[in-house]
């Protein structure tokens, strides 16, 4: 059995507790979009401020667990200032690895696996383990898939 | 098998315990279940009735007239007999409906009501604290049909308020209501409220899940009109769900699903339906699973569902009291104070701590709680939560289960702390 | 477990045997199981995996964080990829859908699809073999929406009388089909008027009840949109069907049943469907049946479907002459003459012997044979009859059952001559 | 096991090979009803003339097993010629007769048990077996049924 030490990284338990860009942005000139967890409930509402076609700079609001919040966390560092070229490339690379298991467990997106550095995934690689907690993946890309979300509804 | 003493002597939950083979996990560490009200574990008994089953006697049902055909039909129907006295339904041979689960059981109402009952406009009753079982099936009515869903609100002690219910079952078509929540363990007053919307006029469902595998229950004294359940919250199979309905309201409805079975002729042009209860029974039903289910009435009906009901009374208190007493401001436990009130569920939040992390985090001492929205978002908003943390029991389940689940948490609150 | 040889060796049907406990009767009979069309025996390997999750990992799926939970999901999806992979879905994860039975599986469709896809006077065809499980739900959709149904006749050889296929496929919304009849055995030309359905813009659904448990499938090259089917004709437990689908029109198509897990979020207005396949697995669903149904594909597998076929239709044309030289005129046997497009299944009328009487009669020599309509009453009025006697075949027959049933029907000839 | 000397005793095989009162009546005079065994697709026409209240004349049409057709041979020369009154007082001795397996088996009808005498049921009482074979008590039960619905019609 994987222990907890696997899931509960030092980072994540400092993003969890000290959150990076929480908050809100009035939309517009922010776009945004609501995610939910169907397993647990949990909802998180992501701003993002782009300019051009980069991210300027994002925010985040809701509840969750220590890693939907930590993930959330992280991301928004991860992508803040990024092109929406750079967010695409790290969006694969975060779901290729989270879709370790995707086979046996519950997850449904049939992720083509790319080839990456420990070094572009950057503290990203704290959630790692989670991989090893087939249920709090969907944790992991909560917020992941809702900044997609966002960035989708404003290109339609 | 155990017989478990005399009526009056409290369950002995260490002969209990050995009927449950999961007790024993494969790698010798001790299993502290705490979620019997999302499913039940199953006893020996049930497993070898199905075992035997499907080892000697497995055939389809009804429609042969071979000796296992006869057979497998008198065990099937026999089951339908045995569930029908334990909720003491008046006609367990026409009354007793077998579905996959309490879900469908639901569904087949809405669908069946939906067509001829129901029309635009008509008034659905629900509370605020139902399972998405007894929601969505009314809101996929309401987009079809364009009916009006009022709620019974819930008070800030977990209790249905029914200051203005008078108004809220004014000309109620149907009032469908949880007999005990899987959330704040909300024991409701439903033979009184099925009274009122009698009066008004109205069908009473009862949805029976968290009930009637911890409470005796008799339809009649109930006074509901109809009573969905499911088999694995009462040490039963998975695959299996129960409707039971007054016959001569079942037979006024039309069947819900096509198929085998609960049809008296087919042609080409049309179909006309078949006889009670295998009108609502499309296709082969879940026959394993009804023996199944009917060996676990038997294990609960030897204990006696009175003594189940002072054993998970005495958990409850015990389990409320250590809560509170070990931590006291930072905990919150949902419901009504009086535990009379309640069944076997303790749904809690932990001081800044989200329930994924309580429930991962006790999950490495074996102790199992359930984590999240346990299918009642409306009512997780009226709590102002996204989630709670739950423990629930059966009659396997004892006070070393809660001493686990308090040591357990304050590891937790020492982890996140 | 038994490895059962190489590929290309015949079935070893007494190593086969060894694994189902049935035919060892506590009475020492012997038992000429030959109705598997209604209902298949099981193997150990299904029930031990069963028993196997009950004992050791049993909790509801889906919801739960701890590892019992955790471990309960994971055999639960793998089940499905399982079932997936066995009939060459491209995508098994999204695509396969559990229900309660075949039944279900239709219904599920012919419920969705009135929700939006057909409209008054659209046009379904169907057959005049189906099963009624395949004609009843689409009489409840013409009843409730007026569409209209149009039948492919059967002709006097047991086959679909195609030549005016074009027209009854005119404008057609759908084309619901079974591959294999239940009553002539007949396998039908599916993946052939699937083009022809889809030139015509049609949704093709075929009814794989009686092919599945049987041929190798592959649901591209059947060509098919949706395939039904059922685990207790496949190995498997009672309580558990399947439906595939292609994942665009599943994600089109409106849930059907409302409840727990089919959910995004719900609140007291209204609610969003969850993703594939969740989307139409409403409530707890049948887990351990799905696990169950994931030992008997493994079962199925090892064997190898292709040598299964060999052995059903070396059994096939072995009970069609021991019939045709032991009875001659007073025997009549429905359905094709070549074997190869036949399930294995035989249906036949006795001169001036009502099926009920044979079958009671067979059923005094251990013979368990099926008598009455099959559940196919419009095709039983197509051959004339209100019933016939039908001997069908699994891996675990052999030419001793059909001597078994020779000799007994000879007995009944003898007691009503 | 109950042997199948139980079930096909002499009479019923008598009275499925020679029928009585087989055919059918033009309607009117006669009053009719149709009945299908479910379980079997068996279907039986009953014709009944009625004269005040006694049974004048009755014919049966249809298919059906040995057990199906000897019973509905055997209603016939039981009920002709009665009046309703006997024929009502029959029919509850016959259901009596036919419900001893009502509880475990299929069977629905909740049948009242009634006090009779064997010389009361007549030849009726060669079906008697048929209880020990609770699938084919359907089957001795339809024509019974179908007499019930025709008569039941007719008041409606
Ligand atoms: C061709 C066919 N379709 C559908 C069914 C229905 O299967 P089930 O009763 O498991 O729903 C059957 C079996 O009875 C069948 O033979
Ligand atoms: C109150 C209540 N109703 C209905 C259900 C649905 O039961 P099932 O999932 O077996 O259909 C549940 C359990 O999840 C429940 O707790």
């Amino acid at each position: 059995m994987p222990g907890l030490e696997d899931l509960y990284r030092e980072i994540i338990l400092d993003h969890y507790k000290n959150p990076r860009n929480e908050g809100e942005f009035p939309t517009p000139p922010a776009i945004k979009a609501e995610g939910h967890n169907p397993l647990c409930g949990d909802e998180l509402t992501v701003y993002v401020i782009l300019e051009g076609s980069v991210i300027k700079d994002i925010r985040i609001a809701g509840q969750g667990c220590s890693i939907s919040r930590s993930s959330a966390s992280l991301m928004s560092v991860a992508v803040k200032g990024k092109t929406l070229q750079e967010v695409d490339r790290l969006l694969s690379i975060f779901k290729s690895m989270m879709s370790i298991s995707t086979n046996t467990s519950g997850e449904t997106e049939a992720v083509d696996p790319v080839e990456y550095s420990e070094r572009e995934l950057g503290e990203l690689i704290a959630l790692q383990g989670v991989v090893k907690f087939p249920v709090r993946i969907k944790c992991a890309t909560l917020s992941w898939n809702t900044l997609v979300q966002a960035l989708e509804d404003r290109a339609s | 098998m155990n017989t478990h003493g005399l009526e009056a002597k409290p369950l002995n939950v260490s002969d209990i315990r050995k009927d449950f083979p999961i007790f024993s996990q494969p790698d010798g560490k001790s299993l502290y279940f705490l979620d019997s009200a999302a499913s039940s574990q199953k006893p020996l008994q049930v497993l070898n009735a199905m075992d035997n089953y499907y080892c000697t006697t497995h055939a389809n049902v009804h429609r042969g007239v071979y000796r296992l055909a006869e057979q497998a039909t008198e065990l099937y129907e026999s089951a339908r007999g045995k569930i029908g006295r334990f909720i003491g339904a008046p006609n367990p041979s026409r009354e007793i409906i077998f579905t996959k689960n309490a879900t469908e059981s639901i569904n087949l109402l809405s669908n069946s009501l939906s067509r001829g009952t129901l029309k635009r406009g008509d008034v659905v009753v629900l509370t605020e604290m139902e399972h998405h079982a007894n929601l969505v099936p009314w809101l996929i009515a309401k987009e079809q049909l364009g009916i009006e869903i009022r709620y019974i609100m819930v008070d800030e002690n977990g209790y249905l308020n029914l200051d203005n219910i008078d108004e809220v079952l004014r000309n109620a078509k149907i009032l469908s209501i949880t007999l005990a929540s899987n959330v704040l363990g909300t024991i409701n007053p439903v033979s009184q409220l099925a009274e009122l919307a009698h009066k008004n006029g109205a069908i009473v469902i009862g949805d029976g899940a968290q009930f009637v595998p911890h409470v005796a229950t008799n339809v009649t004294a109930l006074g509901v009109d109809f009573l969905a359940f499911t088999g694995h919250k009462m040490l039963g199979p998975t695959g299996i769900g129960i409707l039971w309905g007054k016959s001569a309201l079942l037979d006024s409805l039309p069947p819900f699903m096509g198929g085998g079975d609960m049809i008296t002729d087919v042609t080409l042009d049309g179909f006309s339906p078949n006889e009670l209860p295998w009108k609502f029974e499309a296709g082969t039903p879940p026959i394993a699973e009804a023996i199944g289910l009917g060996a676990a009435i038997d294990y609960l009906e030897n204990l006696g569902m009175d003594r189940i009901r002072e054993h998970e009374l005495e958990l409850l208190s015990y389990g409320i009291e250590m809560l509170e007493s070990n931590f006291g401001e930072n905990i919150t436990i949902h419901g009504p104070r009086n535990i009379n009130d309640r069944g076997g569920v303790i749904s809690f939040d932990f001081k800044d701590i989200h329930p994924h992390d309580i429930s991962q985090i006790l999950d490495q001492s074996g102790v199992c709680v359930r984590a999240g929205h346990h299918c009642a978002k409306p009512l997780m908003r009226h709590l102002g939560v996204a989630a709670t943390a739950r423990a629930s029991f059966h009659i396997y389940n004892e006070q070393s289960d809660i001493d686990a689940l308090i040591d357990a948490l304050a590891k937790a609150q020492a982890f996140f702390g």
